[in-house]
């Protein structure tokens, strides 16, 4: 089982991006389970969201304490959270940012969503650009599930050119 | 063909409502139930499915509409969670009293005070006495499952008592996960369409619903809710296989679930979606050659007794999972009421989850230590922070 | 006056347990035959619950409902919501409009039904509620409630050498309803009969939620000779204590204005809930009255 | 054997209730007298005043003896008896 967990800030998607990473899962044939932390945390209030895949049904209902991966939408995040929780021993921290971020023994790895998003979305909404960066890093998920499932999370305009800006975050980060 | 969606407990609640083609929802928003209404009344909008959506000003309302509705002849659907269930305690007693068929969704919820939002099971059990029939769901697709089987089990003549069907807040109303979701045609050909014969409101055919008991009738009335409770064991077990055989998905005999218990001395009985946890547990040791077992209550109301006596005929030592207390007792719900049941074996009770208290494996692997070595009768309280 | 005035048609029994010149019976006999029998009833609980339904004898002919003491609006809601939904999809209830009626009392409806009440009006369903005022809670006793007139004396509001009875005037609720915007509020009484009956079928022919308050003196209650039911209605509209008005669309219309009203003291003296009273206490009440009267243009 | 949700199926049924028997005074009509205003019929709180064959009767059967209905009688048609019982 592989787990992920997602920091982000109330409104900017960190659910959705654990529920569209979940569905891409699907798509390629997993199990899947994602879920917020239940928090009442509100817009802007620093949050967390978790995933899980595996090849056998999930029945496991804890929290996630030692995840596999985490994934960091907004960088401020790491001045009052501890991102790397728990992470497991080879776990990747995948963090949008433009600085070259550094983390003690730790596999940290960066990327620019925020100019991404902004080029192809027009708005600074990162969740599905972190997702397609996750894909291209971890191949945990492919880009055709994870374009399908952006695709069905955001019907009408808004579909299209999240998936765009996932393959743009994948194909900058595949094989890195 | 059925379709798979990955979706939260809660949708697949308001899916199963629309699969049922229900007439009237009344309902008001609640955490962690909103997204179940929510979603019906998208559906609603969007001609999904064809039903009055009355959006009541309060729990209490939402209840006293679904029972005018049933009552009327419709069928109805409501959810609800925590002090929205407390708040609706007064008309729960009328609704079975009045043995309308009405099927609701708890999200189970701790109660206030502290105000709390999140897991526990303390709302529903503390509705144990109100003549509604209790089942309760590990994942979502039981969920799903259970409300389409609620409706076919509470409008079954030999029943006609309201059903909640609880899912466990946040743990599953929202996490995501695959579901199955059946075919509308299945679903109405299983269950078929509600034509009360008991009760409905028509000036063609007048009857009185609701009058005044006086002593020489109440009791009556009392012991046939009993006895229709004991006809539902029987018809949830039917209904159980039916759709077992219809849509090829099965629940132990759908009151009970046993896991491992044939070789098992050890074994804990819990509700919920923490048996999910406890099943990956039991495969665990398994592998480690040890043998641990599970008893998972599906139906708390009526609570098959025999069935539970039955499947622990191998166990010695028994862990009663409750994520509910009974203040002044020192027990769990699901304890007081199992226990005494269980006299030639060690019973312990374990107080998990209480107001989302995180419940992990480590957790289920030293209840399973500690149960062997506790003494007979004691309770326990995991993961307290003792001063 | 010859020939039937009046529906010929029962549909409320006799034979139910009202005292003896109930004013609740003659409320619900008589909105029974304004309404006809494609009528579905919702019941708070109340006097009116309770004599009417002691299993196995209803005097009830029409189909009825009873949940509780608080909820006939959120049930009635129900019933309305059934109907219109098995009227859509299954065809049932044929061609003819039914009628939703809720009753609840004056505590039923002003004081622990008011949040359903409220609810029931806001969400526009299509149904009459009517408001039986006996103004206290008769059922368990005479106890004050916030439908009880000042100065009245109740078995929680009583008349004692410091507190002279009720301390607070009647809750105004015609124009807390008409507040909700629904397109129809009347006030009543049984004493007044074609009015009240007009009312009730109007109220029934409307779309919408309609709420219609009638007074109905309560013998037992207030204190007075069962016979004298009808005439304490009557003098209350002649005195200005209860107006008899329509808010139909937001307009209000007075139905009934007195040549000359009548001393408030020639309403008061007939009651042994007034008994206490001292002629400067019925002067402060005939000065409430009075404008209250003024505003109503009475 | 109590019903199914102790529903009542017979519309009226308090009719089974005779309440005449609650009677100190018994109201009597003079048909004589009567100018069928409808006042007694249309203010009795039972129901038991009703037009047969043109003429208004009185059920004792139901009459609990309120004596609205000499009460409200225009023409003083309607005269209190005491019951002999």
């Amino acid at each position: 089982m592989k787990e992920v967990r997602f920091h982000g800030r109330g409104g900017q998607g960190a659910v959705t991006a654990a529920q569209i990473l979940a569905k891409a899962a699907f798509y390629d044939g997993k199990f899947c389970q994602a879920f917020p932390f239940f928090g009442v945390e509100r817009r802007g209030a620093p949050v967390m969201a978790f995933t899980r895949i595996d090849d056998e049904k999930i029945r496991l209902r804890s929290q996630i304490y030692e995840p596999n991966y985490v994934i960091v939408q907004d960088p401020t995040l790491m001045d009052s959270v501890d991102v790397t929780s728990g992470i497991k021993d080879g776990g990747i921290i995948l963090i949008n940012t433009l600085k070259d971020i550094k983390l003690n023994g730790y596999d940290v790895k960066t990327i620019d969503a925020t100019g991404i998003a902004l080029e192809v979305l027009g708005v600074p909404i990162v969740n599905t650009t972190l997702c397609g960066a996750f894909a291209g890093l971890t191949g945990e998920v492919t880009i055709e599930s994870l374009k399908k499932s952006i695709l069905e999370t955001f019907p009408g305009k808004l579909g299209p050119k999240n998936a765009d800006a996932a393959e743009k975050a994948y194909n900058l980060t595949k094989g890195l | 063909m059925c379709e798979v969606k990955v979706i939260t407990g809660t949708s697949a609640a308001a899916e199963a409502a629309k699969l049922a083609d229900v007439d009237v929802i009344a309902a008001y928003p609640i955490t962690p139930q909103t997204t179940c209404v929510e979603k019906l009344a998208d559906f609603v909008a969007n001609g999904e499915l064809n039903a009055e959506y009355i959006k009541v000003e309060s729990e209490h309302s939402a209840m006293s509409a679904s029972i005018g509705a049933s009552a009327a002849g419709a069928r109805a659907f409501t959810a609800t969670s925590s002090q929205g269930l407390a708040l609706m305690h007064e008309v729960l007693f009328s609704a079975a009293g009045m043995r309308v068929p009405v099927v609701m969704m708890n999200a189970n919820r701790a109660l206030s005070a502290p105000i709390n939002i999140w897991n526990d099971q303390q709302d529903s059990l503390s509705q144990r006495d109100t003549g509604w029939i209790q089942l309760y769901a590990e994942d979502n697709q039981e969920v799903l499952d259970l409300v389409i089987q609620a409706f076919k089990i509470a409008e079954d003549e030999k029943v006609l008592l309201p059903v909640m069907v609880n899912l466990d807040g946040f743990i599953l109303t929202h996490t995501v996960e695959p579901v199955t979701v059946p075919k509308q045609e299945n679903v109405l050909d299983f269950i078929g369409t509600y034509e009360p014969k008991h009760a409905y409101l028509d000036p063609k055919k007048p009857m009185t619903q609701g009058a005044l008991g006086d002593p020489n009738y109440y009791m009556e009335t009392r012991y046939a809710i009993e006895t229709a409770m004991r006809n539902a064991e029987k018809v949830i077990a039917d209904v159980h296989d039916a759709f077992a055989e219809k849509f090829n998905r099965a629940y132990g005999n759908g009151l009970i679930e046993s896991y491992n218990l044939e070789k098992a001395e050890n074994v804990i009985i819990a509700m919920g979606s923490i048996c999910g946890t406890i099943k990956d547990i039991i495969d665990l040791k398994k592998k480690e050659g040890v043998e641990i077992g599970l008893l998972k209550i599906r139906c708390y109301r009526p609570l098959p007794v025999e069935m539970i006596k039955d499947a622990l005929k191998n166990a010695k030592n028994v862990a009663i999972l409750d994520k509910s207390i009974s203040l002044g007792m020192n027990k769990g719900a699901i304890y007081a009421d199992v226990a005494s049941h269980l006299k030639d074996k060690k019973t312990v009770n374990y107080i998990v989850g209480l107001g989302g208290r995180d419940i992990t494996p480590e957790d289920i692997l030293g209840i399973y230590d500690d149960v062997e070595i506790s003494e007979d009768g004691k309770t326990n309280w995991i993961g307290l922070k003792e001063e | 006056m010859t020939g039937s005035q009046f529906p010929r048609e029962e549909l409320f029994a006799p034979g139910h347990r009202g005292c003896a010149g109930c004013g609740a019976a003659i409320v619900a006999r008589l909105a029974l035959k304004a309404a006809g029998k494609n009528t579905i009833v919702a019941n708070a609980t109340g006097c009116l619950e309770v004599m009417t339904t002691p299993y196995p004898e209803t005097a009830w002919k029409v189909p009825w409902i009873h949940v509780a003491f608080e909820n006939a609006a959120a049930v009635a809601s129900g019933v309305e919501g059934a109907v219109a939904a098995l009227k859509r999809k299954r065809g049932k209830y044929g061609e003819e409009k039914v009628n939703v009626i809720a009753f609840g009392g004056d505590g039923g409806t002003a004081d622990i039904g008011f949040q359903a009440l409220s609810g029931a009006m806001e969400r526009g369903h299509d149904m009459v509620y009517i408001m039986y005022d006996n103004e206290a809670y008769m059922n368990t006793g005479v106890q004050r409630s916030g439908s009880t007139p000042l100065l009245a004396s109740t078995t929680t509001s009583p008349a004692g050498s410091l507190i002279r009875g009720e301390t607070m005037p009647k809750k105004n609720m015609p124009m807390i309803m008409a507040a909700h915007g629904i397109p129809y509020v009347a006030t009543a009484s049984i004493s007044y009969p074609e009015d009240f009956m007009k009312k009730v079928k109007k109220a029934c022919e409307i779309n919408g939620p309609a709420f219609i308050q009638v007074m109905q003196p309560c013998t037992t209650g207030w204190g007075y000779p069962a016979d004298k039911t009808i005439e304490l209605g009557r003098l209350a509209v002649e005195t200005g204590v209860w107006p008899l008005f329509e808010i139909e669309n937001g307009e209000f219309k007075l139905n009934y204005k007195p040549l000359k009203r009548k001393p408030i003291e020639e309403y008061l003296k007939v009651q042994k809930r007034y008994r206490h009273l001292n002629p400067e206490e019925i002067s402060v009440i005939q000065k409430t009255i009075d404008m209250k009267c003024d505003e109503y243009g009475l | 054997m109590v019903n199914t949700g102790t529903i009542i199926y017979e519309p009226g049924s308090s009719a089974n209730n005779k309440t005449g028997s609650w009677r100190v005074f018994k109201p009597v009509l003079d048909q004589d007298k009567c100018v069928k205003c409808e006042n007694c019929y249309i203010f009795c709180p039972e129901g038991c005043i009703q037009e047969k064959d043109g003429k208004f009767e009185i059920d004792y059967d139901y009459c609990k003896g309120c004596l609205i209905c000499e009460k409200e009688c225009p023409v003083k048609a309607i005269k209190a008896e005491r019951e002999e019982k």
